[in-house]
C-alpha cells in the first residue's frame, strides 16, 4: 500500500464535511437518496481509513509522524497562532476510530429510523457535519482549533437536537443544551486565554514543553495571585464539565434526547460528551501538575458517577433513563481522569462508546417498532415481536453493567474498563490522592445501581406484557413524522395485535446490521483492547500521548488491590440485577409500591434533584428579572430619564423664562437698566 | 494610473452620482417613477463602480508597510488640508463601506416606495461621508465628514423611518450633536497647540499629560456616543428600530465603526497617557456594556432592538480590545468591527426580508418561518450564529482576539467579558426560536413566501464573507498587521 | 484740516459716496418718476450696493487708513465687512421688491432708506472715533425705525416701530452716556488715543464709560440682556424689514463692537472680557432656551439671530489677537445664511399670496417645494454648524479662537447652546419633511428665487474653496497686533 | 456768589420739571415742564460758558422738538390717563434701582477729579477767548474737521425727512387735485366725447 | 468748595439722567411722556458733554452736543411719525397696549 497515514487521516477528517456540504446545500434538490448515500458512503470510507490507522498502530505496523499535518493558517496573531491541522497520536487515533466507525453505524441505522423523515438529506448533513466537527476536535494540535470543534459539535448537537422543530420541546432543548455548553466554554475559553498568558502559546506540544518551566508561576489580578496550572486545569475543566455534562452542567444532557434516537446515540452517548474525558486527558500534563484541580476532576466524577445513576433508576422515559447512564459513565471516566489513571478514563470512553451507542441504537429500534413511544410505562413483552432487538439490548446491558469473571480475560467490554476505574481508585485512595476512597465508593455504589436500572430497563421494557395502548402509542413527539406517521401506521400495524404482546415489529435489516457490528464491539472491544489500553502495552501504547508523573504508578498498583476489590463490582452488579428482578420481573407493581412509599426521596430522584427548577428559578428567572431590570429602569427610567428629563426640564425652565418676554416697553426697558447697574456695579468693584 | 488620486475618487464618487441623479430628477419633471428607476439604477452602478475602484485599492494596497498610502494633499484653509490616505487601520473599513453599499441599494430596492429619488441621493452622500471619515488623513477633514454623516442618516431615519422616527431621528442627532462638538472644542485646541492638522503628524506629537486627559474626555465623549457605549448608547436601539432596512445595515455596518476606528486612530496614539490613565473607565463601561446589553436584549420583544442592543455589547468587546493596548486586542478590535460589519448588516437585511412581507418586527407576531422559508431559516441561522461567536463564523475571530488581548493585560476584565459568550447565545437563539422554529400559529403567516433572488442576491457575498473570515481570518488580519504592530508599539512606548 | 486733505481722505471713502449719492439720486428719481419706477429703483439701489461693496474691498488698503483727523478708518477688516454687508443689505433689497409689491408698499423710499442704513452701517464698521461710532449707529437705527413701521397701515409693524424706537434710544442714550464719560475722562474720543491712554491709567470713569458703550452696541447687536427688542421687532416688521435687521445691521454692530473693544481698549482686555463673557452666555442662554417656545418662525429667527451673535461675542470676548478674523468669517457666515433663511421665510405663501410665518404652516414642505425644503434644510444645517456646510466653518474659527484666546468656558457653553438650538432647528425640519401638508403653499416669486438659489448654492457649494474666505479673514482680521 | 446761586436755582428748577415730566398726569403739562427744562438747562449751560450750544438748545428744542410734541399730543387728542395699579407696585424696586444708578454716576464723578488728563491728547483745545468766541471756535472746525460728521448729520436729517414722509403721508383717492401737467395738456379731442346710446344703455363715465 | 465745578454739572447730569431713565419705566401712562423721558436722557449727556468740554477746555465736546442735538431733532420727527401712525392703528397710546408682540 503506497496509502501513507496522511492521506488516510485526510481522508478520515475531509470525508464527512465533503457528505455534510453536499448534502446540506443540495439536499434540497437531489433526491434524498442521493444525500444519504453520499455522507454514509464517505462516512464508511473514513471509518475504514481510520480503523486502518488504528489497527495499523494498535499493530505496530504504522508509525505516526511526531509532526501534525499542517493544513493552513487559521489564526496568527502575535504568536497567537493556530494552525489547521491533523494531530496524530495515540488519543486522536483512538478517538478517530470510535467517533468514525460509530458514527458510520449511526449513519447506516439513520436509513432506517429516519425513513418517514421528510428532512432527511438535512439530518444527514447535521450528522455528518458533526462528525467533521468531532474529528476536528480530536485531531486538534492547538487549543484554538479544539475550541473549533468544540463549538462545532456543539453546534451539530444544537442543531440535531432541535431537529424536529415543530416541537417545543425540541427547541427548547437544543437551547439548553447551546447555553449551557457555552456556560463551560466560558470556562474553557478562559483557560486557553491563560494558557496563552503563561505559555505565550497554545499549541499543544510547545506548551506541554514548557510545563516544567512554569509550574511555579502565578496569575491573578493585582494581589489575588494564583498558582497558574491549578487556574488552567480547573478552567479547561470547567469546559470539559459543560461538554460532557457534568454534575452542576448536567441538566442539558437528558433533554437532548428530544433529538432523533440515532442522534443521541452518536452525539449524547458515544462521542461528543466524551470531548471533555479526551480534553481532560489530552491536557494530563497539565492535570498532572495540578493536584488541586485534579481532586476537583475526581469529585465532580464521583459526584456524577453516584447522581446521575440515582436519577437513572427514577425515570420512566427510556432514552432518559440511558442518558442519565451516560451521565454516570461519564462521571468514572473523569474520576479516572482525576487520579491519574487517563488510560483507564480512555478505555472506558472506548468500550462505552460501543456498548452506549448499541443500546441508544436498540432503544431506537424498541422505539421505532412501537412508534415513537418512549414511556417505559407503556411499554413491556416487546421482546416477543422483536427478538433480534431484545438480544442486543440484553448483550448491551450485559455490556454495561460489567459483567465478566474477575481474574480472568473474560467478561464483556465494561467489565474491563469499569473495573480498571475501580480498581484504579482503590489504589489511589490507598496512595492518599484527594477524593480517591470517596470515589471509590461511589463507583462501587454506582455499579450497583447502574446494574439495577439498566435491567429495570430491560425488564420493564421487554417482559411481561404490553401496558400501552394499541394506538395511543405513537405520539406527538416526532413532530415530522406525525403527518407522514399516520397513514404509515393504520395501514401497516393494526394487524399484528395481540393481547400482551407489543403492537411493534422487529426494525429493519438496515438498522440490524449496525447493532450487530456494535454487539461486536460492546462483547469483544475489552477483551482485545485490554493490554494495549491498561494493561501491559499501555505504556506502549499511549506514548507521549498520556503524560503521567513519574510518582504516579496507580496503573499498576491496581492489580495488586485486594481480592475483595476485584470482585467488588460483579457483586454489586449481581445484587442490582437481583434487585431488579425482585422489584421488575417477579413482584409485577413493587416499583410503583416502592415509588409511593419513599414519597419525597422519588419525587426528588424523578424530579432529577430539582436541578432544572433550582436552575430556572435563579439563572433563567434572575437573568430575566435582571435583563428587565436594566432596560425598564436602567435604560428607560434612569438613561433615557435623565435625557428626557433634561429635554423636558429645558422647556420647562424656557416656558418659564419666555416669560420675561412680556411685551412691555417698560420691562423690556428696565431689564437693560437692571444689566447695566449690575456691569457698571462689575466693574467699578472690579476697581475696587 | 498611479497618478490617479483613487482616493478622491472613491470617495466621491458617490456624491457625483447622487448629484446626477438629482439634475435628471430635477430637470425631467416626468413621472416619478421613472426618476425612481433611475434613481436605483444609478445608485447600484455608482455604488457598485465605488466598490470596484476599493477593490482595486485594496489590491494594489501594500500591507508591509506602515505609512499612509494613495496620498493626496492639497491644501485647505489655514493649516487645514485636504489630505486623504489610507493605512492599515482604513483600507479594509473603506472596502466595508463600499462593498455594503451595494447591497443597501438592492435591499432597497423595492422596499423603499416613497420618495425614491431622495432616499438614493442621501444614501450616496452618506456614502461618500463614511469612506471620507475613513479616508481623511486630516484632523478637521476626519470631523467635517465624521459630523456631515449626521445629516443624510438624520433623513433617512426621519423620513423613511417608521412610527416613532422623529424622536429617534432626534435622539440620534442629538445625542451624537453633543458628543461631536466636545470633540470640536478639542479639535480647535490641538490646531491651536500644534499648528497642524495632520494626522500622522499629530500622533508624534506629545501633550502634557494633564491636558491630554481633556483632550482624550472630550474626543472619547464623541466616539463613545459614536460606538455606543454605555450609558450613552440608548440612542442606538430606537434609530434602529425606526430607521429602513438599509439604513439600519449603514448605522450598524459602518456609522458605529467610526467611534472605534477614532479611538484607535486618535485616542490611542494622541493621548497614549490618558488613555492608559482612563483605561480602567473604558473597561467598566465596556464591560457593563456586554453584560448589561445583554441582559437586555434577552428582554426585547422587537427583533431589531435586540439586535440593536447585541450591537452595543459587541462594540464593547471592539472598546475593550483597543484599551488593552497591545496588538492582539487591537488586531482582535480591527477585526470585531470588520466582522460585525457584515454580520450586524446581515442580520438587520435578515429582519428586513420578513419585515418586508410583515411589516413588523415584534417576535411574537413570528413564529414557524421555517415551513415557509426554508432559505431564509438557513440564512438566519448562519448570522444568528455568526453573532453569537461561533468559530467558523468571522464573529468569533474578533471576540476572541478582543478578550485574548484584555486577558493579557486584565484578567477580571476578560472574565467578565467572556460572560458575554453565553448571555449571546441566550438571547440569539430564544430569539431565533421564536421566530423561526415551530410550527406557524399566526395565520397571517401561511402564505408567506421564501427569498427570492434579488433577496439571496444580497446574502451571497455577507454569508461568504462571514464564513471565508472565520476561516481565513488572515485576510483581514495580514492587513491590519503593520499599522496595529506599529501603532502600539508607538503607544507602548508612550506610556513607558 | 484743509481742503487738499479734504479730498484725499475723500478718496478713500468712494464707497460710502457712492451710497450716499446713489441713495439722494434715487429718491430724486422716485419723486419725478411714476410710480413704476420702484422696481427700477429697487434694482438699480441693488446695483449701487454691490458697486459699493466692491469698492468697498477694492478700496481697503493694505495698511490701514486713518482719514479725517483720526475719526475714520479704511482698511481690511472694515473692506470685508462692508462687502458682506453690502452683498446681504442687496439680498435683502431684492428680497423686499415683490413683498412690497404685493402689498401696495412699493414705495421708491424703501430701497432708499436701505441704502441709507447701509451708509449708516459703512461709517460704523469704519468708525475709528466716538462721534463716528455715534452717528453711523444713529443713521443706521433711525433709517431702521422707519423701516420697521413701514408697513403703515399693519397694526403690528408699528408697534415694533415704536418699540424699536423707545429701546433704541434708551441704548442711544445709555452709549452716549458712556461716550460723555470717556471723553471727560480722557479728552478725547480718538480710539487710537484712548488705547494708549487705557493702557497707561485704569480710571474708573474710562472703564465705566467703556462699559456704556458696550452695552449701547450690543442693543443693536441684540446681545443679551439688551435683546430684548428683538423678537417683538422681527414678528412685527414687514418680512423684508425683518430679513434686513437679521444680517447686514447685525454684522455691522458686531464689527463696530469687535472694533471698539480691539483697538480702543485692546491693550486691556482683562477690563472688558468679563461683561462680554457675561453677554455671550446670556445670549446663548436666552437664544438656545426662548427660542424652543416659539411658534413663529420670524421669532425664531430672532433668536437664533440672539443665540448666533452670542457665538460672535465668544469671538470677541476671544480678544484681539484672535478674536477679529473669527468674528469677520462668523459674521459674514451668518448673515449670508440669515439673508437665505429669510429668502425661504418670503417665498412661503399661501394659495392667496398670504405669507406663512407660523411653523406649523411649513408643515409638508418638502412634499409641496421639495427644492424650497432642501434650501430651507441646508441653510438650518448649516447654521447649527454642521459640517460640511459653510456655518461650521464660522463656528470651528470660533472654538479657535476661543482657545486660543483662553476662554475655552465660552466655547463649552457654546457646545451646549448649540445642541439646544439644533433641537429647535430640527424641530422646524421636523415639521417640513416629516409631516403631511396642511396648506397649499406657492411659493416664493421669482427675487425670493434668486437670493434663495444664490445662498444655497454659496453655503453648499462654497465648502471646498472655504480657504479663499479664510484666507481674507485672516487677513483682514490681522489688523491689530 | 451769584454763579453759585443761578447755578442751584436753575438746577433745583430743571430736575423738579423732570420729575413733574414723568408723573404730570396731563400730557400737556409734561411738555410744558420739558420745556423749562430746556431753558433752565440752556440757562446752566451760559453758566458754563457754551453760549452756542445754550442758544442752539433754545432754538432747536423748544423752537422745534417741544412744539412738535405739543402738535402731536394736541393732534392725537390723548384721554388724560390716571396713574395705574402697575405704577406703584413696581415704583419702588424701580426707585432703588435708579438710586442705585445714581449712586454709581454720582461715584465715578466724583471720581473725575484725580482723573488728569494729558491737554496733549484734545483734539480741538478752546482757543482764548481774546482769539474767537465760543460760536466762532465752533464754527471754525465744525465745517473743516468735522465736515464728514456735518455730511453725515445731513444724511440723518435726510432720512428723518424721508421716513416722516414715507409714514405720514397719505394720497387720498377721494381728494380732488390739482394736476397741472393734465390740466396744460388737455386738448379738444380729449375733452370731449361724443356718444350716441342706445334708449335704456346709458353712458359711461 | 463754594465754587461751582465739573462734579456738579455731572451730578446735575447724572439726576436728569436717572429721572428720565426712571420715567421710561415706571410710566405706565402713555408715549408720549417715554418720549419725553429719552429726550431728557439725551439733554443730560449734552450736559455731560458741555460740562466735560467746558473743563477739559476743549471743543470736542460741545461738538459732540450738537451733533447729539441734530440727531434727537431727527429722532423726535421719526417717532412722532411713527407715534402718529400707530395711534391711527390703535386709537392709542397707551403704554400698556403696547403689547401684541411678546413672547
Amino acid at each position: 500500500m503506497n496509502v501513507t497515514v496522511e492521506t488516510l487521516a485526510l481522508i478520515v477528517v475531509f470525508a464527512p464535511v465533503i457528505g455534510a456540504i453536499i448534502a446540506g446545500l443540495f439536499g434540497r434538490v437531489l433526491p434524498a437518496k442521493v444525500s444519504m448515500t453520499v455522507t454514509t458512503g464517505l462516512l464508511m470510507v473514513a471509518a475504514a481509513s481510520a480503523i486502518t490507522i488504528f489497527i495499523g498502530y494498535w499493530d505496530k505496523s504504522l508509525v505516526l509522524p511526531d509532526e501534525p499535518i499542517r493544513i493552513f493558517k487559521w489564526i496568527d496573531v502575535a504568536g497567537f497562532t493556530s494552525t489547521w491541522s491533523i494531530r496524530l497520536d495515540a488519543i486522536s487515533v483512538v478517538m478517530m476510530a470510535v467517533v468514525t466507525s460509530v458514527s458510520s453505524m449511526v449513519h447506516l441505522y439513520s436509513w432506517g429510523y429516519m425513513s418517514d423523515d421528510p428532512f432527511k438529506p438535512r439530518f444527514f448533513a447535521y450528522l455528518s457535519l458533526f462528525t467533521f466537527a468531532m474529528l476536528s476536535l480530536v485531531t486538534a494540535a492547538d487549543f484554538m482549533q479544539l475550541f473549533f470543534g468544540w463549538e462545532g459539535v456543539g453546534l451539530a448537537s444544537y442543531l440535531l437536537i432541535g431537529f424536529y422543530f415543530l416541537k417545543r420541546s425540541a427547541n427548547d432543548a437544543q437551547i439548553k443544551a447551546f447555553v449551557v455548553n457555552r456556560v463551560g466554554d466560558f470556562g474553557f475559553v478562559l483557560g486557553i486565554m491563560s494558557v496563552y498568558f503563561v505559555f505565550g502559546t497554545i499549541e499543544f506540544k510547545d506548551v506541554f514543553h514548557a510545563i516544567p518551566h512554569h509550574i511555579h508561576d502565578t496569575m491573578g489580578w493585582g494581589k489575588l495571585q494564583l498558582p497558574a496550572m491549578e487556574v488552567i486545569a480547573l478552567l479547561l475543566f470547567i469546559g470539559a464539565m459543560g461538554k460532557s455534562a457534568q454534575f452542576l452542567l448536567h441538566t442539558w444532557l437528558p433533554d437532548a434526547m428530544e433529538g432523533p434516537t440515532p442522534v443521541s446515540a452518536l452525539i449524547h452517548a458515544a462521542t461528543m460528551v466524551t470531548a471533555g474525558v479526551v480534553l481532560v486527558t489530552l491536557c494530563s500534563p497539565i492535570f498532572q501538575v495540578a493536584p488541586f484541580a485534579s481532586g476537583v476532576v475526581t469529585l465532580i466524577g464521583a459526584i456524577t458517577a453516584i447522581f446521575a445513576a440515582t436519577i437513572g433508576i427514577a425515570q420512566n422515559d427510556i432514552k432518559r433513563v440511558i442518558a442519565y447512564s451516560t451521565c454516570s459513565q461519564l462521571g468514572y471516566m473523569f474520576f479516572a481522569a482525576g487520579i491519574g489513571v487517563y488510560q483507564a478514563a480512555m478505555f472506558h470512553l472506548f468500550t462505552h462508546a460501543f456498548f452506549k451507542a448499541m443500546l441508544f441504537l436498540g432503544a431506537g429500534s424498541v422505539i421505532h417498532g412501537l412508534h415513537h413511544e418512549q414511556d417505559m410505562r407503556k411499554m413491556g413483552g416487546v421482546w416477543k415481536p422483536m427478538k433480534i432487538t431484545y438480544a442486543i439490548m440484553l448483550i448491551g446491558t450485559l455490556a454495561i453493567t460489567g459483567v465478566g469473571i474477575p481474574g480472568t480475560n473474560f467478561g464483556f467490554a465494561g467489565f474491563f474498563s469499569k473495573d480498571a476505574i475501580i480498581e484504579s481508585a482503590f489504589a489511589a485512595s490507598s496512595e492518599g490522592l484527594p477524593f480517591a476512597t470517596f470515589a471509590f465508593w461511589m463507583g462501587i455504589l454506582a455499579a450497583f445501581l447502574t446494574s439495577f436500572y439498566s435491567w429495570r430497563l430491560a425488564f420493564m421494557t421487554f417482559t411481561g406484557t404490553f401496558r400501552g395502548d394499541a394506538h395511543g402509542g405513537h405520539h406527538d413527539d416526532d413532530a415530522h413524522a406525525h403527518a407522514v406517521h399516520a397513514a404509515h401506521v393504520e395501514g401497516h400495524h393494526d394487524a399484528h395485535q395481540e393481547d400482551g404482546v407489543a403492537p411493534a415489529h422487529e426494525s429493519p435489516l438496515v438498522m440490524l446490521v449496525p447493532l450487530f457490528i456494535l454487539a461486536f464491539g460492546a462483547i469483544f472491544a475489552g477483551f482485545i483492547f485490554n493490554d494495549a489500553f491498561v494493561g501491559e502495552g499501555a505504556h506502549d501504547f499511549w506514548g507521549h500521548a498520556i503524560y503521567v508523573s513519574p510518582e504516579n504508578h496507580i496503573l499498576h498498583a491496581r492489580h495488586n488491590v485486594p481480592e475483595w476489590v476485584k470482585f467488588m463490582p460483579l457483586t454489586v452488579t449481581l445484587l442490582g440485577l437481583l434487585g431488579a428482578m425482585i422489584v421488575y420481573l417477579w413482584n409485577k407493581g413493587l416499583g410503583e409500591k416502592i415509588a409511593k412509599a419513599t414519597g419525597p426521596i422519588h419525587a426528588f430522584l424523578y424530579n432529577k434533584w430539582y436541578f432544572d427548577e433550582l436552575y430556572d428559578a435563579v439563572f433563567v428567572k434572575g437573568a430575566r428579572a435582571l435583563g428587565d431590570f436594566f432596560w425598564k429602569v436602567g435604560d428607560q427610567k434612569l438613561i433615557d430619564g435623565i435625557i428626557n428629563g433634561i429635554a423636558s426640564d429645558t422647556n420647562i425652565i424656557s416656558k418659564k423664562s419666555v416669560k420675561v418676554q412680556s411685551g412691555y416697553v417698560y420691562h423690556y426697558a428696565f431689564i437693560m437698566l437692571i444689566a447695566l447697574v449690575a456691569f457698571g456695579a462689575l466693574v467699578l468693584l472690579k476697581k475696587g | 494610473m498611479s497618478n490617479l488620486p483613487i482616493l478622491s475618487l472613491i470617495t466621491w464618487l458617490p456624491t457625483i452620482g447622487a448629484v446626477l441623479i438629482a439634475l435628471v430628477a430635477g430637470i425631467s419633471k416626468g413621472s416619478s417613477d421613472k426618476n425612481a428607476g433611475f434613481a436605483r439604477v444609478t445608485a447600484l452602478l455608482v455604488s457598485l463602480v465605488t466598490f470596484a475602484l476599493s477593490v482595486k485599492m485594496v489590491m494594489d494596497f501594500n500591507t508591509k508597510e506602515t505609512a499612509m498610502q494613495f496620498v493626496e494633499n492639497v491644501p485647505w484653509f489655514g493649516v487645514i488640508h485636504y489630505s486623504l490616505g489610507v493605512d492599515g487601520l482604513s483600507v479594509l473599513l473603506v472596502l466595508l463601506t463600499t462593498f455594503l453599499l451595494p447591497l443597501c441599494v438592492i435591499a432597497s430596492w423595492k422596499s423603499v416606495e416613497k420618495r425614491v429619488v431622495e432616499y438614493f441621493i442621501a444614501f450616496l452622500v452618506l456614502e461618500s461621508m463614511m469612506i471620507g471619515v475613513f479616508t481623511a488623513t486630516d484632523l478637521v477633514l476626519f470631523y467635517v465628514l465624521f459630523e456631515a454623516g449626521l445629516i443624510p442618516m438624520y433623513l433617512i431615519i426621519g423620513i423613511w423611518g417608521g412610527k416613532n422616527r422623529f424622536y429617534a431621528a432626534y435622539k440620534f442627532f442629538l445625542y451624537t450633536l453633543l458628543g461631536s462638538l466636545f470633540m470640536l472644542v478639542a479639535v480647535a485646541y490641538i490646531i491651536v497647540k500644534t499648528k497642524t492638522s495632520y494626522i500622522p503628524d499629530l500622533q508624534t506629537f506629545h501633550f502634557d499629560p494633564a491636558v491630554q486627559k481633556l483632550l482624550w474626555l472630550a474626543f472619547f465623549a464623541s466616539f463613545a456616543v459614536k460606538m455606543p457605549m454605555w450609558p450613552v448608547h440608548t440612542w442606538l436601539p430606537d434609530a434602529h428600530v425606526e430607521a429602513p432596512t438599509a439604513g439600519s445595515v449603514i448605522l450598524a455596518g459602518v456609522l458605529l465603526k467610526m467611534g472605534g476606528y477614532g479611538l484607535i486612530r486618535f485616542s490611542l496614539p494622541m493621548f497614549p497617557d490618558a488613555s492608559l490613565y482612563f483605561q480602567p473607565l473604558v473597561y467598566t463601561m465596556s464591560i457593563i456594556a456586554i453584560i448589561y446589553t445583554s441582559l437586555v436584549a434577552f428582554r426585547q420583544v422587537d427583533i431589531k432592538k435586540l439586535i440593536a442592543y447585541s450591537s452595543i455589547a459587541h462594540m464593547g468587546f471592539v472598546t475593550m480590545g483597543i484599551f488593552a493596548f497591545n496588538k492582539i486586542g487591537l488586531q482582535g478590535a480591527m477585526f470585531q468591527m470588520l466582522s460585525h460589519g457584515f454580520i450586524a448588516s446581515a442580520l438587520f437585511l435578515c429582519i428586513g426580508v420578513i419585515y418586508d412581507r410583515m411589516h413588523t418586527r415584534e417576535i411574537a407576531f413570528y413564529g414557524g418561518l421555517v415551513n415557509r422559508m426554508p432559505i431564509y431559516a438557513a440564512v438566519f441561522m448562519l448570522f444568528t450564529m455568526g453573532n453569537v461567536g461561533l468559530p467558523g463564523t468571522s464573529g468569533f475571530i474578533g471576540e476572541v482576539l478582543t478578550m485574548q488581548g484584555t486577558f493579557l493585560d486584565n484578567r477580571i476584565v476578560a472574565l467578565f467579558a467572556a460572560s458575554g459568550v453565553i448571555f449571546s447565545a441566550a438571547y440569539m437563539l430564544t430569539m431565533y426560536r421564536k421566530t423561526v422554529f415551530g410550527p406557524i400559529t399566526n395565520p397571517k403567516l401561511e402564505t408567506i413566501t421564501d427569498m427570492n433572488w434579488r433577496e439571496v442576491l444580497v446574502f451571497l457575498p455577507l454569508i461568504i464573507g462571514t464564513l471565508i473570515l472565520g476561516f481565513k481570518p488572515g485576510l483581514i488580519l495580514d492587513f491590519t498587521d503593520k499599522s496595529v504592530e506599529f501603532l502600539s508599539t508607538q503607544v507602548l512606548t508612550a506610556i513607558k | 484740516m484743509n481742503l487738499a486733505s479734504v479730498t484725499h481722505d475723500l478718496a478713500f471713502m468712494t464707497p460710502e459716496l457712492v451710497i450716499a449719492v446713489g441713495a439722494m439720486l434715487l429718491v430724486l428719481m422716485g419723486a419725478f418718476v411714476s410710480k413704476s419706477a420702484y422696481r427700477a429703483i429697487t434694482y438699480l439701489s441693488v446695483v449701487v450696493l454691490l458697486v459699493a461693496g466692491f469698492l468697498g474691498v477694492q478700496h481697503a488698503p493694505d495698511n490701514a487708513q486713518v482719514l479725517f483727523n483720526g475719526s475714520y478708518v479704511v482698511d481690511a477688516f472694515g473692506g470685508f465687512a462692508k462687502l458682506i454687508i453690502a452683498l446681504t443689505a442687496a439680498c435683502a433689497i431684492l428680497l423686499s421688491a415683490d413683498y412690497l409689491a404685493e402689498r401696495n408698499l412699493e414705495k421708491p423710499e424703501y430701497p432708499v432708506l436701505a441704502l441709507l442704513a447701509v451708509l449708516g452701517m459703512y461709517v460704523m464698521v469704519s468708525a475709528h472715533d466716538l462721534l463716528a461710532v455715534y452717528m453711523g449707529v444713529e443713521l443706521q437705527s433711525l433709517a431702521l425705525y422707519v423701516l420697521a413701521a413701514y408697513a403703515r397701515d399693519d397694526r403690528k409693524s408699528s408697534e415694533a416701530g415704536l418699540k424699536y424706537f423707545v429701546l433704541g434710544a434708551l441704548s442711544s442714550g445709555i452709549l452716549l452716556y458712556g461716550v460723555s464719560l470717556i471723553y471727560g475722562f480722557t479728552g478725547t474720543i480718538n480710539f487710537g488715543k484712548l488705547m494708549t491712554i487705557a493702557k497707561d491709567t485704569s480710571n474708573v470713569g474710562l472703564i465705566f464709560g467703556m462699559v456704556f458703550v458696550l452695552s449701547g452696541i450690543a442693543f443693536k447687536m441684540s446681545v443679551a440682556p439688551f435683546h430684548m427688542w428683538t423678537p417683538d421687532v422681527y414678528e412685527g416688521a414687514p418680512t423684508p424689514s425683518t430679513a434686513f435687521f437679521a444680517t447686514a445691521p447685525k454684522m455691522a454692530a458686531a464689527i463696530l463692537l469687535g472694533r471698539f473693544l480691539f483697538e480702543a481698549f485692546g491693550e486691556v482686555v482683562s477690563q472688558w472680557r468679563d461683561v462680554v463673557s457675561i453677554m455671550a452666555v446670556l445670549s446663548m442662554f436666552v437664544g438656545a432656551i426662548f427660542a424652543l417656545q416659539q411658534t413663529n418662525m420670524k421669532r425664531l429667527l430672532a433668536y437664533s439671530s440672539i443665540l448666533n451673535m452670542g457665538y460672535a461675542m465668544v469671538a470677541i470676548a476671544a480678544g484681539p489677537v484672535y478674536g477679529p478674523s473669527a468674528l469677520l468669517l462668523f459674521t459674514a457666515i451668518y448673515a449670508i445664511t440669515s439673508v437665505g433663511m429669510f429668502g425661504v421665510l418670503l417665498s412661503m405663501r399661501d394659495a392667496k399670496g398670504k405669507e406663512i410665518t407660523k411653523i406649523s404652516g411649513y408643515s409638508g414642505l418638502s412634499k409641496q417645494r421639495p427644492l424650497l425644503s432642501l434650501a430651507l434644510t441646508i441653510m438650518f444645517f448649516s447654521i447649527t454648524g454642521i459640517p460640511p456646510l459653510l456655518g461650521f466653518f464660522g463656528k470651528f474659527q470660533i472654538f479657535i479662537a476661543a482657545v486660543d484666546g483662553g476662554v475655552m468656558p465660552l466655547a463649552l457653553i457654546l457646545v451646549i447652546a448649540s445642541v439646544i438650538s439644533a433641537f429647535y432647528y430640527l424641530r422646524v425640519l421636523k415639521v417640513v419633511w416629516f409631516d403631511e401638508p396642511s396648506v397649499e403653499i406657492v411659493g416664493g416669486l421669482a427675487t425670493t428665487k434668486v437670493t434663495v438659489t444664490g445662498v444655497t448654492l454659496m453655503i453648499a457649494l462654497l465648502t471646498p474653496f472655504i480657504g479663499l474666505i479664510y484666507t481674507a479673514s485672516m487677513a483682514a482680521g490681522h489688523f491689530f497686533k | 456768589m451769584l454763579q453759585i446761586a443761578a447755578f442751584y436755582i436753575l438746577a433745583a428748577v430743571a430736575l423738579i420739571s423732570a420729575i413733574m415730566v414723568v408723573s404730570a398726569k396731563n400730557p400737556v403739562h409734561s411738555v410744558m415742564f420739558l420745556i423749562t427744562i430746556f431753558v433752565t438747562t440752556s440757562g446752566l449751560f451760559v453758566l458754563a460758558g457754551a453760549e452756542y450750544l445754550a442758544m442752539l438748545l433754545i432754538v432747536v428744542y423748544v423752537g422745534a422738538v417741544a412744539v412738535l410734541f405739543l402738535f402731536v399730543v394736541m393732534m392725537l387728542d390723548i384721554d388724560f390717563v390716571e396713574l395705574k395699579q402697575g405704577f406703584m407696585r413696581y415704583a419702588p424696586f424701580g426707585a432703588l434701582v435708579a438710586l442705585v444708578l445714581f449712586a454709581m454716576f454720582v461715584l465715578v464723578a466724583s471720581a473725575v477729579v484725580e482723573a488728569k488728563v494729558d491737554p496733549h491728547v484734545l483734539a480741538s483745545p478752546t482757543p482764548a477767548l481774546d482769539v474767537a468766541n465760543n460760536t466762532q471756535a465752533i464754527g471754525r472746525i465744525l465745517y473743516t474737521d468735522y465736515i464728514l460728521f456735518f455730511q453725515l448729520a445731513g444724511m440723518v436729517l435726510f432720512v428723518a425727512m424721508i421716513g416722516a414722509i414715507v409714514l405720514t403721508l397719505r394720497h387720498k383717492p377721494y381728494v380732488k387735485r390739482q394736476n397741472v401737467g393734465k390740466q396744460v395738456a388737455r386738448t379738444r379731442k380729449t375733452g370731449v366725447e361724443n356718444t350716441k346710446p342706445k334708449i335704456g344703455e346709458g353712458v359711461s363715465l | 468748595m463754594m465754587e461751582i465745578g465739573l462734579t456738579h454739572y455731572l451730578a446735575f447730569a447724572a439726576a436728569l439722567f436717572t429721572i428720565g431713565v426712571f420715567g421710561i419705566f415706571v410710566n405706565r401712562k402713555n408715549i408720549i411722556v417715554i418720549l419725553m423721558s429719552v429726550e431728557m436722557i439725551l439733554l443730560a449727556v449734552n450736559v455731560n458733554f458741555v460740562a466735560f468740554s467746558v473743563f477739559l477746555g476743549d471743543l470736542v465736546g460741545q461738538i459732540f452736543a450738537m451733533f447729539v442735538l441734530t440727531v434727537a431733532a431727527a429722532e423726535a420727527a421719526v417717532v412722532l411719525a411713527i407715534l402718529v401712525v400707530y395711534f391711527r392703528n390703535r386709537g392709542t397710546i397707551a403704554v400698556d397696549d403696547l403689547n401684541v408682540l411678546k413672547g
